[in-house]
């Protein structure tokens, strides 16, 4: 039982850039999911892009060499690489509306059998913050979810239906927790790769809404 | 040749009144127009209606943002992407006095925000855009189907004035933006009656800017101050 | 009678010209228009727009010095002059549809006396040319008209109600023909200038709109 | 990396189908996408729906334009912002053709031909503009009133190929256009699935063109030929 923990982000992460494909343009969530474009394969060409505005930018800058005008939609400072462009935020947010990026990788308080995602405000407080999530949801080509798989209080993030107010419905394709790699079929979730010595009656005790269990389903890959 | 450089922050934002309407550019830092906001805060206006990315840093900081505004009571609405902090565990003024309805909000996607300025900027009525669809933004919204998608209908966004910050000007107030200082600069410019800007560098030379390179013509440019060496400079922040 | 003569295209653009005020951004049509140009007061600041994309271009480039990707919304070679800017064709549209422009002066068919403007399309015939013109006709402060007092067969340009297919309504504040200068008011048109030699009749007879002749009715001006 | 530089233009259009629709960058000369529109003609691609501020030149001329597709009997329908020549006086086959009933036309105000095709690479669904109103290009249109005032519903333009000019490119396909040569090519790179682009000047590696100095991103290009000399050059025109 040594193995059994929970997938790390790092492994979620990597999980995730391997469904990167040669050629796309690839934005990043603020937290988790910035982590993936340390996990892309080498031989293929990502673009990375950002609402506020970079278009094929480089990885995080190192402490000492941040450019102070050089941020990444998560605040990060990064660093440019060859062939950068930058647009005005009116721009950036055109392109995302009109499906250039191939996927968007977000963080979720809940996403649901049907593909709705909720992560924008907690259902009881006031106010929320939205950020690029809404236009990215609706215009992204695909929209990958990563998140711890239960909420700290042990609730369940995989859910039938969003309890939380609601992102975008009916986006979500492919999840990753911290047990497991989940896909949103027709039918619902399918539970595609597990965490390495979970089970999967152990998976659907920790989730909210009814997991299929393919014949094929596998362990949890990395790549690296 | 009309003359938009001022000679101080001060003077820059002397005119005005209580009750107007703002447009502040800067996404995470860059492009914030720092020094016009001090220089706003003394002024003391108040009754604001600011129209920009958040209403400020959640956190506490001694980097000057839109908090200053909103904790020193100086805004009466937001109009903004964000309205709360991102992680409950973050609060502050702007939090307080929302939850009071001492301060009200208008909680708008980032893109829909981005493209409500352009579209004041450029004379539309209103435009139908995916984002919000099917959420409680819709509610109240109207919405349409264009070749079998659901768009929800959006207003333009117009203000008495624009502050932000860019890299370079020339005399009659052409800017270059560095990086992603960019971000509102341009679409702001256009949207607001009267554009207020603070400059990394000395101003130069009407045609010492590439006409092919100028990211927000002058005509949209009213006032401009360069950010002398002992004012606010844009830094690396940590967290 | 020596100088009884229609008014010259010079003389009508170097009246328009005298409106324009100092820091006017002026956007100026195709033909005629163009003229206004050579005439502004040397010590009032205009800055020229045109609707392919140039902010603050110079003037007619002369023959063997133009640059062959400068070009006005007219088709001819300018030059660029310091503090030149260059923009899309989006963002050159949207400037003009916000406000921006002070005044677009612009050839007619006809102008009515509600102000209604027609210069796109000759009724009868199919197809027509907009070019710009309807953006401009509602987007600018100010619409000046330059055009010929009739056609060339004798009929009114100056009407009470446009024959031909209009580009905007209620638009046109001035209008300058080969007779005078003409202002539409609530009231419809005011002669405030008249061309040397003619009398104020004799323009009502070549006019197809009733003209309000006042008390301080003067002669054509011009400033050079 | 992914190679979009073609060697020559019958390539960079070879898979064209009868029946697409395509953008036409270009405005009175700059911009103009001549040798591709030469190479399509060689390709023989018909009934084509083209998209650009004319659809050609009135007057008879040895300059390659949008004319040769028109008098080749290639074109089905024309969205431009002329669809007469400016003058009476003025014909050609384009207009012969239309007035046939022949060749389909939409005649749509340039300030809303330039907004319809931005849209288009915007994502929107439509967009209100007071362009139009009043006039008989409001028949069948909604019209709605926003604040007071008057617009016009109209739509996106989309496309499935996209045909411009620039001036130079990275092998990414970031572009440069210089002077008025830019007018319609940044909004239709956008708002076409396969932007072809030809050039100036040759490619240059990517980090040679400055960031803040891209007018449209290489994730909008997808092909790419650069004008050999003996190809047809912009050149200035008399008339």
């Amino acid at each position: 039982m040594a193995s059994r923990e929970p997938l790390s982000r790092q492994a979620m992460a990597d999980r995730i850039a391997m469904e990167f494909e040669d050629g796309w343009v690839v934005n990043l969530g603020v937290g988790m999911p910035t982590l993936c474009s340390n996990f892309v394969h080498p031989e293929r060409e990502i673009t990375y892009q950002s609402e506020n505005g970079l278009v094929n930018y480089g990885p995080l800058a190192v402490e000492g060499e941040e450019d102070p005008n050089l941020v990444n939609a998560g605040g990060q400072y990064v660093i440019p690489i060859p062939g950068m462009a930058v647009l005005d935020h009116a721009d950036a947010f055109a392109l995302i509306r009109a499906g250039y990026v191939d996927v968007t990788v977000l963080g979720a308080y809940e996403v649901a059998a049907n593909g709705d995602l909720a992560n924008w405000r907690l259902a009881g407080r006031k106010g929320g913050g939205i950020g690029g999530a809404m236009d990215l949801a609706v215009g992204a080509r695909n929209v990958f979810v990563m998140m711890e798989h239960t909420t700290r209080e042990g609730a369940p993030r995989i859910v039938e239906r969003c309890a939380q107010p609601i992102t975008a419905p009916g986006v979500v394709k492919l999840v990753a927790t911290t047990l497991g790699l989940f896909e949103i079929t027709p039918d619902g979730f399918v539970l595609r790769e597990i965490a390495p010595g979970y089970t999967p009656d152990e998976v659907q005790a920790a989730t909210g809404a009814k997991l299929i269990v393919p014949p094929d389903m596998r362990e949890f890959r990395t790549r690296e | 040749m009309k003359n938009k450089t001022f000679e101080s922050f001060e003077a820059a934002v002397a005119d005005i009144p209580d009750g107007s309407t703002i447009m502040f550019a800067g996404f995470a830092g860059p492009g914030t127009p720092r020094n016009l906001i001090a220089a706003l805060l003394a002024q003391g206006a108040s009754g604001l209606t600011i129209i920009s990315n958040t209403p400020g840093r959640w956190a506490d900081s001694d980097i000057v943002d839109l908090k200053v505004l909103v904790d020193a009571g100086r805004v009466r609405k937001a109009v903004a992407s964000f309205t709360a902090a991102p992680h409950p565990s973050m609060s502050g003024v702007f939090a307080e006095l929302y939850e009071a309805g001492e301060i009200e909000a208008e909680l708008v996607p980032q893109g829909t925000l981005a493209e409500r300025i352009r579209a004041g900027g450029a004379g539309l009525g209103a435009f139908y855009t995916p984002a919000g669809v099917g959420t409680e933004l819709a509610e109240g919204k109207e919405v349409r189907s264009f070749d079998g998608r659901d768009y929800l209908l959006e207003l333009p966004l117009r203000a008495d004035y624009a502050m932000l910050r860019a890299h370079r000007a020339d005399a009659l107030g052409n800017l270059q933006y560095v990086h992603t200082q960019r971000n509102f600069g341009p679409i702001m410019a256009r949207a607001a009656r009267i554009t207020i800007v603070e400059l990394d560098l000395p101003i130069v030379a009407a045609g010492e800017i590439d006409p092919d390179h100028v990211h927000t013509p002058g005509i949209f440019v009213d006032r401009m101050v360069v950010v002398p060496a002992d004012a606010i400079q844009e830094t690396v922040r940590n967290g």
